[in-house]
């Protein structure tokens, strides 16, 4: 129903078989703006997040442009790829095979030492409380949580009287772990321990 | 003269304020000292006799009104003062910086490595406890000083229903000036708290003649007006 | 010898004087190289940096396949853009069109309304002091100095009692703009325009 009403829309009020033109550039600027929400993401996005810079409540239509973007990068033999994740989320990313290519030219981190190192005890620990963290690592956790909800990387629910912090599915797309948190805190220990065992090898 | 002699003590001064509404809205708040007034409300109550309780539930509800109005008061006294008014000069509109994705050198080993340090720090503290309910403190930190009477309010309910069960036998119906006859007016009070208690679940029936202002209690859901009895 | 090859490719591709299928192979997957180094930097890379990247000295070719590139981007009517800044800088950015409509989506910790105000007003009135900027934009500029400080987009130098704050280099070269001062100015008012324009359409 939706899409026929923007369908109908797209169309000049005034012709009802509608100049083509004024459709295309409809759908040009549509793709361009999945283009752009996805750049500058740089994350998976959801059909839903997707839908909303679209403004429109037509995930329908909204699969539809991101799969002729995707075809769009895939005939372009470009760089950059746009693939569909599992639960309907997308992402635009760099081939893989261009990678050691330009990892030079990538300097800046995702976050400096203090706020990932409270990122790294809150993705052990979760769920884990705010206070615990706080005990942990000190006043400027508070600080440092903040920031990690702003960037999307930790989420906090509230408990009582107490805030529970976890990773979010960000966090996992970013580092490539499970969104399984039991499964991801596996993940975590065994590099944890295969780096220890590592370590510990090249220093014996 | 006679007319003031008749008036309740609590339409003078100074509690009249508590039951005249309009003077209320011409004073400032701030000038009402609302514990003065009603513990004085209460000794003169209790000194001349006059026990009312539905002046003291007006006294009552005056007095959270104006507890309102000074709270509303002192709200509006902690509004910040308007910021002083920035010097006038063109101000541009923000400067979006242009959106440029950026790829992130982190990887999962620069994670892992600081937490190494971390852990060491989570070692100085004792591991967190399953999340405890929150330890109450006990009612005596609460409430200091309650009446143990009240603790005990079941008990004590189930001690005049039994009472009462004993003084209806035959009549089915008691009088409340019978039923505090001889007591003191403090234990009058309780027993009149108790019975609206009671009232509460429908153990007994209370029902109040406008003329005489006499109370008559019923035990059990047995409802004498509705008999007909004492329908005024 | 490596420029005429590219120049005999691009100009005719049925040329039967080389293998030109290869050839325009090899040119696609430069181009994507240029696109990989532009995409990971989010920032502008010297032409140094791309010949590097695509393991060439011949800045000629380097330049001229970013600015294949960047026609490309231009015609295919995307939300991104590839942009020359001054000293043969390239940079790949999203097209400020896009910015309102998908700001939401990036993570990363941008600056709120509130500083980039503080940071327009500096960069039109610079050199300008401190104490200028906070009769200006209240108390809460002190605040705003300091993280635009610490982004290195504004520098302050002592001057008697009093701090003069102007713009870094790094901001000239982050929008693009000129080192110099006051054609620095007549550029940013242009841009000020257009964004305003722009918001104005959006709301409108």
């Amino acid at each position: 129903m939706e899409d026929l009403t923007l369908q109908e829309m797209e169309n000049s009020p005034h012709d009802s078989s509608g100049p083509s033109q004024s459709r295309q550039e409809k759908t040009t600027n549509e793709l361009a703006l999945v283009e752009a929400a996805l750049y500058v993401a740089g994350r998976p996005l959801t059909l839903s997040e997707i839908c909303s810079v679209l403004k429109t409540r037509s995930k329908n239509k909204t699969k539809r442009l991101v799969k002729m973007l995707s075809q769009e990068y895939a005939s372009r033999n470009t760089a950059l790829e746009i693939l569909e994740l599992k639960d309907e989320r997308y992402v635009l990313q760099l081939k893989a095979d261009f990678t050691p290519h330009v990892r030079k030219l990538v300097k800046r981190p995702l976050l400096s030492v203090g706020p990932l190192k409270t990122l790294s005890y809150i993705a052990l620990r979760q769920p884990v409380s705010q206070k615990r963290v706080v005990e942990v690592r000190g006043r400027h956790a508070y600080g440092h949580i903040k920031l990690l909800k702003e960037m999307g990387l930790v989420a906090s629910e509230r408990k009582g009287r107490s805030a529970i912090l976890r990773t979010t599915d960000y966090f996992a797309d970013y580092f490539g772990l499970s969104h399984d948190i039991s499964i991801m805190k596996k993940e975590l220990k065994r590099i944890l321990e295969r780096d220890k065992a590592l370590k510990e090898a090249d220093e014996g | 003269m006679a007319a003031t002699a008749k008036k309740p003590f609590y339409l003078r001064p100074p509690w009249n304020i508590l039951f005249e509404f309009h003077k209320l809205e011409k004073l400032t708040p701030w000038n009402i000292n609302i514990a003065y007034l009603l513990t004085t409300f209460l000794e003169e109550m209790e000194k001349t006799g006059q026990i009312d309780f539905r002046a003291s539930g007006v006294a009552l509800d005056s007095s959270a009104l104006i507890y309102l109005m000074k709270s509303k008061l002192l709200l509006k006294l902690e509004e910040p003062p308007p910021p002083p008014k920035p010097l006038q000069d063109f101000l541009p509109p923000p400067l979006f910086l242009p959106l440029r994705h950026e790829l992130t050198s982190t990887t999962i080993r620069h994670l892992l490595e600081v937490l190494d340090d971390v852990l060491k720090g989570e070692a100085l503290h004792r591991t967190e406890k399953a999340p405890a309910e929150p330890i109450l403190p006990t009612p005596s930190e609460v409430l200091p000083q309650i009446d143990y009477y009240l603790m005990e309010i079941e008990l004590q309910m189930d001690r005049l229903y039994k009472s009462l069960t004993e003084m209806v036998k035959g009549a089915g119906i008691i009088q409340f000036s019978t039923l505090i006859k001889g007591i003191a007016r403090l234990e009058a009070i309780r027993t009149f708290i108790l019975l609206l208690f009671l009232a509460q679940e429908e153990r007994v029936s209370l029902w109040q003649d406008e003329e005489t202002e006499e109370i008559y209690i019923t035990v059990g859901g047995f409802d004498t007006a509705r008999n007909g009895k004492l329908t005024p």
